[in-house]
């Protein structure tokens, strides 16, 4: 069975490591905070100038002045700091920060990933998009395997305006956990009970499939 | 020289049709909500405001677009405006679409004397188009250009009398390098101190970087994305 | 992951001959005096240690010029020293001077993922030789590029468990660029404090920037220049 | 009669405007912190991180985490602010301090300053020198009009290693009070009992004098 958006960011939640410092985007991503595994020291960075969110406030303790980057209330952790967007994006430009985790419109098979703007409608702006895919040396997509049309959204090429450049470095999906590699997604790993032809079936780019393809262990 | 206005006017002063203004916030979040309705009752037009968002319909400078004062928008994110993308759509209203990193550090550039620098932030999009690329270790970069304006306006949560300015949390976000940036740079705080009240250990704006000071009538502090969780 | 040294030589390993290391301060204000002893100790040689200043003949960065482990210096001002003057007119010891502005912003650059920048220090001295001149707003400007280092040491006065800096009066200096700049960066600090101790609004150098953090077992604070005034 | 040290300061002190910040550099300069006129408020900027200097500590005093640029330990006054090196120099290179005042070895004609290395002695660094001539509007020289060999520091063209490029504005010395335009020395005015053809002797430079040069006043 395909994944709900809880399911993918459960699994997302996977890739964690201890000590990292973690930047989510909008949607999906921000999921990921609340299935970090038992025992893990991650913080989460929020490119509008804070390190060491914590959850959403409790009703009547909001505050206007702590927002994430999606303009949410939040609260922070011990520990935490504040800093000026300049601070927050060498952060993110030097690579201080281990992971990125961000939605996308397309995907293609050597990392482009376009995920800001569709030609013709109103373009709403990159925000931090490009600075964080430019810089991060672990990118991971996550989004749904097809768009509302039903159309592949990991692809060859990216057909959309690009957001950047042989950046991503996996993708996953309510269907797969996809590696770009050498110009194309490999196959890790499936949804429960989701087959391989499925995923065949709904990724327009080039697929490698290893002889055996796991399911996930949510 | 007393850096402290006597009234939001005369901290205004001097702003005039075709300038550009640094306005400072992140969406609605420490943006200079009393000099923003100030600028309405001015009716300065042709503006070319720097602002990493351009407010909601009716507040922050999504006031100053409904009244059409605004000519040109340079900012990273512009999502919650109708006004915005009315006006943007029918071609009234320029907009230069700016990733956030490069927009930080364009700003503290300009206020720094850095006239550009090389970042990898758009390369490979449309932002990178007529801009300079150069390889360093192993990987293409763009070459951005300073921003500066004629004033910056910027909001801080505490001020003293020699403009040395403090935030709170992260209503700091683009406040300081907008502050350094600005020709003349107008700071609208919650609380005037006297000079000696804040601790200089901890000044996130030092009053070098201010030369107008004056403490907002009224802060509304609008929540755009109220969140909560149970208990 | 635990960022708290349990000792100055857990603190310090990993530091070999012949690395690239940042040492914060500027004279004996703000420098890593514990780190530096231990320096000393560990023997390591043929450092390349960049650093505003070299320390005295008998303190900082001059105790490990009298035992020559430093092959190079990158830095502003090296007035202070004689065994540093000994050394490189006898050509033991390299030395790459940089006005001190474009140091700091060479480290801050390094830190920020900024490859290069445009400056107008230097040009049309001997520090230009080289390097691309270009105009700005009429005026020539050289490009100067990042700086980076293997390990950088800084100095803080209090540090939390999560790496949380903050300094005291101009003992900051050089220290938060550095604490950027570093692939591995270790804090040496005055006093170590549980997380949630610093005030969040108030933290120079954000835990993110630290690797490693100890406290400092004994400081100095040797005065260089002490001048006072008469009651 | 020439100036002493006392004097060149006092002179200089003499071009503060109010509500300037102003750097000063070591020796000479330093001393016109001294001589504010009544009435200004002038704020002291010390490149290595520091805002509102006031006098020098008194004795006890002392704190080895607060010192200027000349390693001197110094006290601050109310309404001071710390930072670092990075935001110091962005305060100089980006034109937020209004007159700088050096010290030089030689000043030419042009503007050009020499003021941190001798050939064949020991160099110890420019400092901050490089970057404060680069950037700052006003630039004063304080110095000596001719070195201990009894030459001329005023001249056609500096010998010694450069610091800065047509970028000294002003040159106050023992004898007179010059101002650099179009490439040539101006004499706005002479010490008192200070002779024209004096200061005519002792300077190399292009030196244009007007008719009538008035005494300073100190």
């Amino acid at each position: 069975m395909a994944l709900d958006k809880i399911g993918i960011a459960k699994r997302i939640a996977q890739e964690l490591r201890d000590g990292w410092y973690v930047n989510l985007g909008i949607g999906i991503p921000t999921l990921v905070a609340n299935y970090v595994p038992e025992g893990l020291n991650v913080e989460f960075q929020s490119e509008n100038g804070v390190l060491g969110m914590g959850p959403f406030p409790f009703e009547g303790e909001e505050d206007a002045d702590l927002i994430n980057a999606g303009k949410q209330t939040i609260t922070v952790k011990p520990g935490a700091a504040f800093f000026d967007s300049a601070t927050s994006f060498a952060m993110i430009r030097g690579k201080h920060v281990q992971l990125t985790v961000l939605g996308a419109m397309e995907v293609s098979e050597n990392g482009d990933i376009a995920n800001w703007k569709i030609p013709g409608k109103m373009v709403k702006g990159m925000g931090g998009a490009m600075d964080l895919v430019a810089s991060a040396e672990n990118i991971i997509v996550a989004m749904m395997h097809s768009n509302k049309a039903g159309e592949s959204k990991l692809l060859k090429t990216c057909t959309l305006p690009l957001t950047g450049v042989a950046c991503v470095k996996k993708v996953v999906t309510e269907l797969a956990v996809l590696e770009i590699q050498h110009g194309a997604f490999h196959l890790l790993e499936r949804a429960p009970g989701v087959s391989v032809e499925e995923i065949m079936a709904k990724t327009e780019g080039t697929l490698v499939i290893p002889p055996s393809v796991p399911e996930m262990t949510l | 020289m007393n850096k402290v206005q006597p009234s939001i006017e005369n901290a205004l002063a001097g702003i005039k049709d075709g300038m550009t203004l640094m306005i400072g916030g992140f969406g609605l979040c420490g943006i200079p909500e009393n000099a923003i309705k100030e600028l309405v009752k001015m009716g300065v037009r042709e503006l070319t405001c720097i602002s990493n968002n351009a407010g909601v319909d009716n507040y922050g400078l999504g006031l100053l677009l409904q009244q059409q004062q605004i000519k040109k928008m340079i900012s990273s994110y512009v999502g919650e405006n109708d006004a915005f993308e009315r006006q943007m759509l029918s071609g009234e209203l320029e907009v230069d679409l700016i990733p956030q990193g490069s927009l930080a550090e364009r700003c503290r550039a300009g206020g720094a004397g850095i006239p550009a620098f090389f970042t990898p932030a758009g390369f490979g999009t449309e932002v990178a188009e007529g801009k300079e690329v150069r390889i360093f270790n192993g990987k293409p970069h763009i070459l951005e250009e300073a921003l500066t304006a004629d004033f910056a306006i910027v909001k801080a949560w505490k001020g003293d009398t020699e403009g040395n300015l403090v935030y709170k949390a992260t209503a700091m976000n683009f406040n300081p390098m907008m502050a350094m940036a600005g020709k003349i740079t107008i700071a609208e705080v919650e609380e005037l101190v006297p000079a000696g009240t804040l601790d200089p250990n901890f000044i996130h704006t030092p009053g070098i970087f201010v030369q107008r000071i004056f403490q907002g009538a009224v802060f509304e502090k609008r929540i755009e994305q109220r969140t909560v969780r149970t208990r």
